[in-house]
């Protein structure tokens, strides 16, 4: 079986998904933007199914890509787009918007080259394919089962949360 | 059942006779409308039919107000006029039947009665911006040509 | 290069398992003019079946009894006026149908038409499947909002506030029969042997229902079939059909999200329509029927009964070819329709033809699988012009009722008590 | 949400429309006057809540035409095909309450060959005008095929109609004083045809829709309106009998010949759009019942009264009600004596039913009102006459 791996999907795929992240930010048009996060998010998920995740890749695909950005597109469109077209897209909080993500880049090289020596080099073990989504299913549900139901219920409080809040009376 | 009503309402009952077997009465113009509530509550004509009017332009009062009323209980019909004259007002029996409001609009919008209390009394049939009140005698038809189809329409003539 | 091919023809996995490319690429050409087909004759037998439910006859101008009815219709789509919206935003407006296509072709990447006829097998084939699917949601909301008017905007709320919400009760469904792959129950319930682990793979799902003797939406009863109710349910609405089809409601809102759209780029909607309920229909087939499966694959073995089988392609064809032909000889004996009963008897001779070529035994093999696949997918999208002669509409509230009140609950009663049943019974 | 050329309001109202997109505030649309669900032209402007209808408010009279001052116009037989264009899909009936209110005013009447002739035709068309509404209620709830089923068998019924005068829809089949023409040969085996034809297909339409769980859910407990408020909204017809009162102008003051006939009146008990449709069934039936006696028992004999040649009533007046398809239809006729009505007021059935709409849709979604439009069974030819 021919690795699907090659350097030229990985270039393609990170391609991809940063021209999409600009564009999620420059983009006036809160609709375009939100395309945009859908390019970025399924290069993402290109990237999983590289990484031979596909369980992850499809995961990403149905609640990010499928769910999440309707609800978001849901909203947008509902909301009148003329108005945030006026306006100026860079105001005065551009500086403190660049020294965070100096301070981000800075911190993510200082991890990419410490971390090299601090960790050993993962050996490249190519997980069996056809077992992948059996063993996240194993790991979610065996080892850890605890903080699988605390997320749940975490979730749960924040749908409940939500219907309170969105709700005129109960 | 009119003697009850003439004690009740003395000389205002007018005329109240049958022709081919259908009841009416004439009543003066100031018993509306309490006669007309009379007439549902105690005489059972909880069933308003219609409301029309008739114009009779050589008349004093040259408006006939026609109200058809049924009683479910009776099975019977009887037609309750009054007569007015132009530009007087009548009160609306709104209150009394709910299925007098778009009838005493288009008794308005084709003879331009006037409805007191009525609660949105407009044209109904015609545009609002209507001249003139097409059921009147004197309305020709020649006079819809020019006001009408000739300002709005743009045309030479409708007919 | 004939080796090459017969080397292929007798592999036992998908080009995509095998990393066969040129293979693959024969498999997506093949399904992509197959389904296009498909489509073009869907459209066809829905007007004409709707029609004579409907007591009229539909088509019948353009060729014998309508039969150049849809090609008559692509080509005028093709070259009609392609009208865009001077307000609409026009690359996402451009974007929409291109997406939408796209989406409702790439599912069939995954669709088993035989243990080998499939461009590939994937780990994670259901949810692939489904994850694709629901991208069409996206195009949909892109093509409503594109259009910048009132009624696109509100077919496109409702249509994807509809499939949204009848995903949820669909997921459980196919959950479901995932979970009966691995299990077989112990007494009462006992059925068939097996490796024991669950799958997602289509082929490896159908592969599990050969070696439980039973189809999924006969197991565990009545868990089964109440699953593929769901399903059943679920997919009329994730594809908009009626009585789901609320987003297309003409007496409330004309066309739906692509009210605006017209040509050539309305077309592909109308592509990705059909293909999406083909898509649908074919994971109800595969989770619930038995995907390529032969009925009673198990009961009725030995040689005979594989020759009765293996003879239905070509009978089905052969019998097409017997009503047109049947067809011909009742055409009016006038001038005027001679071309149109020669044209109508040359479509039955084809027909036969190819009822012939299926009959010869080294293809009507091979064949089998896709006829029997196809033979039920064929059934669904028959039930789907059925809805549609039968069925109002429901209301808005109804809907969404039915799909979080009704199919949501069953959904998940169904997932429990199949995981209790399959451990504990 | 197309705009009325006449309207003052509309561009107003569609601001608001934007501005109060997200809340849940009050919202209003416009629903018509060209629109597939207002079955003619029929404007409806809707306040909103969400879904939800706070109220209605009609804007009729698109397809005005002044049939009353047209009639002042005409002498009493040039007015009687005019009253056809009323409701246009039940003429017949329309002809019917014209010739006999007029009959009425000359103290002249039909001989009982032609009442037999008038009930037949009568009936056929109340069968005709609940097959259309049928179909195209059905069609607003979004069941297609029931449509194409009623126009077939309205058909039937429109070929007898062609048979007998010669037109189709606007019959204008009888004349003041009886009818114009004698039944063609084998009017009655067409007709008692068209009855063994016609009932299988009556269970046909209800086996499509009565036990339809979707039909039942869309339908049941929609546009509920109840006996006492359809009596004070003067709503007669089939809507009236659905909400439980047993009252039929056909029953309770019998014109033509119905006293002959034995039939029933269905009544409904929840006023709500299934009843409505059970009841318009059930009188499909009904009517069915009545033509087979009429075809049995019609008597030989003249067709026209003795109805001098120019018609000059006495001064008088006269309201004269028939049981329209749609409800009570009732004229009333001023004669000054000359050849030509003084007044003529037509008192349409659909006019005052649509008035309730507004009772009925309150509180309701709005995919409802398309369904109680439907379930009104109006045409806008005699609301707006």
């Amino acid at each position: 079986m021919t690795p699907i791996a090659t350097p030229f999907f990985f270039y393609l795929l990170s391609g991809l998904a940063l021209l999409g992240g600009i564009l999620v930010i420059t983009r006036k048009n809160a609709v375009h933007s939100a395309l945009a996060l859908i390019l970025t998010l399924l290069a993402l998920a290109g990237l999983y199914l590289m990484l031979y995740a596909p369980f992850v890749a499809g995961v990403q695909i149905i609640l990010y890509a499928g769910g999440i950005m309707v609800l978001f597109l849901f909203v947008i469109m509902l909301v009148s787009i003329e108005r945030s077209q006026k306006e100026e897209q860079f105001n005065k909080q551009w500086i403190v918007g660049f020294i965070a993500a100096g301070v981000l880049g800075v911190l993510f090289v200082l991890v990419y080259v410490k971390g090299r020596a601090l960790l050993p080099a993962p050996a490249a073990q190519i997980p069996n394919e056809s077992q992948n989504t059996q063993n996240v299913g194993v790991l979610l549900y065996r080892e850890y089962m605890f903080a699988f139901e605390i997320a749940s219920l975490l979730l749960l409080v924040a749908i409940i949360g939500a219907v309170v809040m969105a709700k005129k009376r109960i | 059942m009119v003697a009850t009503l003439k004690r009740q309402f003395g000389s205002g009952i007018g005329e109240a006779s049958t022709y081919l077997g259908q009841n009416y009465m004439v009543v003066d113009r100031s018993l509306i409308p309490e006669i007309l509530q009379v007439l549902r509550d105690q005489e059972q004509f909880d069933y308003c039919v219609d409301i029309t009017a008739v114009h009779y332009p050589s008349r004093e009062k040259p408006f006939e107000v026609v109200w058809i009323l049924y009683s479910f209980a009776r099975n019977e019909r009887i037609r309750v006029k009054t007569l007015i004259a132009d530009g007087e007002a009548l009160p609306s029996s709104v209150s009394i039947w709910a299925t007098a409001n778009w009838i005493e609009r288009e008794v308005y919008d084709m003879f331009g009665i006037r409805f007191e209390g009525h609660p949105d009394l407009k044209r109904i049939l015609l545009p609002e911006g209507w001249k003139g009140h097409p059921l009147r005698k004197e309305y020709g038809i020649i006079q819809q040509d020019k006001e009408w189809v000739q300002i709005n329409l743009g045309i030479e003539s409708g007919q | 290069m004939l080796d090459y091919i017969t080397s292929y023809l007798k592999s036992n996995t998908t080009p995509g398992q095998a990393g066969n490319q040129f293979w693959a690429f024969v498999y997506i050409i093949l399904i992509f003019l197959g389904l296009s087909v498909a489509v073009i004759a869907m459209n066809w037998l829905e007007r004409k079946i709707l029609a004579h439910m409907q007591v009229r006859l539909g088509p019948m101008r353009v060729g014998p009894h309508g039969l150049l009815q849809p090609i008559a219709d692509a080509i005028k789509l093709l070259i009609k006026e392609d009208i865009m919206p001077a307000e609409a935003d026009k690359v996402v407006f451009w974007t929409a149908p291109v997406m939408v296509v796209i989406t409702a072709f790439t599912v069939f990447i995954v669709v088993p038409f035989g243990p080998t006829h499939a461009v590939t097998d994937m780990n994670i084939g259901v949810l692939f499947m489904l994850g694709v699917s629901s991208l069409g949601v996206l195009a949909i909301v892109m093509a409503g909002w594109a259009s910048n008017s009132h009624y696109p905007l509100i077919g496109a709320l409702r249509s994807s506030a509809q499939m949204v919400s009848y995903e949820i009760a669909m997921g459980l469904a196919v959950v479901a029969a995932i979970l009966m792959t691995s299990l077989h129950g112990i007494g009462l319930y006992g059925v068939g042997s097996g490796t024991g682990t669950g799958t997602l793979s289509m082929i490896e799902i159908v592969k599990a229902q050969q070696e439980q003797h039973a189809w999924f939406i006969f197991k565990f009863f009545p868990l089964g079939l109440i699953a593929f109710f769901i399903f059943a349910v679920a997919m009329v609405a994730e594809t908009n059909r009626a009585p789901f089809d609320l987003p297309e409601a003409e007496s409330e809102l004309t066309a739906g999200f692509h009210t605006e759209y017209s040509g050539f780029r309305w077309s592909l909607f109308f592509l990705a329509e059909y293909s999406a309920m083909i898509a649908v229909s074919a994971i109800a087939v595969t989770l619930w029927l038995g995907g390529w499966l032969r009925p009673f694959p198990s009961w009725l073995t030995g040689e005979t009964w594989d020759l009765v089988f293996s003879l239905f392609p070509g009978v089905t064809f052969l019998l097409l070819a017997v009503i047109a032909f049947v067809g011909t000889m009742r055409m009016p004996k006038h001038p005027y329709f001679r071309v149109q009963t020669l044209g109508l008897g040359g479509f039955g001779a084809v027909l036969g033809l190819i009822g012939l070529v299926l009959l010869m035994p080294p293809v009507r093999d091979r064949i089998q699988d896709i006829y029997w696949f196809s033979f039920k997918v064929a059934a669904f999208m028959y039930l789907y012009i059925w809805y549609r002669g039968t069925f109002p509409r429901y209301r808005f509230d109804q809907l969404m009722k039915v799909g979080w009140k009704v199919l949501l609950p069953m959904g998940i009663g169904v997932l429990i008590l199949t995981a209790v049943v399959g451990v504990l019974l | 949400m197309t705009d009325g050329s006449t309207s003052t309001t509309s561009h107003l109202e569609l601001e608001e429309h934007d501005k109060t997109f997200l809340d849940s505030n009050e919202l209003i649309i416009n629903m018509g006057p060209q629109h597939p669900a207002t079955h003619g032209v029929l404007r409806v402007i809707l306040k909103l809540d969400g879904e939800k209808v706070l109220g209605t408010e009609c804007v009729i009279g698109y397809l005005h035409r002044g049939v009353e001052k047209i009639a002042e116009n005409r002498t009493y037989a040039m007015f009687n095909p005019y009253v056809d264009r009323m409701d246009y899909v039940a003429a017949i009936s329309n002809g019917l309450g014209y010739c006999e209110a007029v009959e009425k005013l000359l103290n002249v009447e039909a001989p009982p060959r032609a009442n037999y002739i008038r009930v037949i035709l009568t009936e056929l068309n109340r069968l005709a005008s609940h097959m259309l509404w049928l179909g195209t209620h059905a069609l607003d709830i979004g069941a297609i095929t029931p449509l194409f089923y009623t126009f077939r068998d309205r058909e039937e019924i429109l070929k007898i109609f062609e048979k007998y005068c010669g037109a189709r829809l606007t019959t204008h089949a009888f004349r003041i004083g009886g009818c114009l023409y004698e039944t063609y040969e084998g009017f009655e085996q067409d007709v008692k045809k068209f009855l063994v034809f016609v009932a299988p297909k009556i269970d046909e339409y209800e086996e499509l829709l009565t036990t339809n769980r979707i039909w039942v859910e869309r339908t049941k407990g929609v546009g509920k309106i109840s006996g006492k408020d359809c009596i004070a909204l003067g709503v007669t017809g089939p809507v009236l009998r659905a909400s439980g009162v047993h009252w039929d102008v056909r029953k309770a003051q019998p014109y033509a010949a119905y006293s002959d006939f034995d039939f029933e009146i269905p009544v409904g008990q929840n006023g709500d759009t299934y009843d409505r449709y059970l009841v318009r069934m059930a009188e499909m039936r009904q009517s069915l019942r009545i033509i087979r006696q009429a075809v049995e028992k019609i008597p030989e004999g003249p067709i026209m009264a003795k109805v001098p040649k120019v018609i000059k009533p006495p001064v008088g007046e006269i309201y004269h009600s028939i049981e329209a398809p749609k409800g009570e239809l009732g004229y009333f006729i001023v004669s000054d004596g000359s050849t030509q009505p003084y007044r003529v007021r037509v008192r349409p059935p659909s006019f005052v039913n649509l008035q309730a709409l507004d009772v009925m849709v309150r509180g309701q979604l709005v995919a409802d009102v398309i369904a109680v439009i439907g379930t009104l069974d109006i045409v806008l030819g005699e609301v707006d006459r």
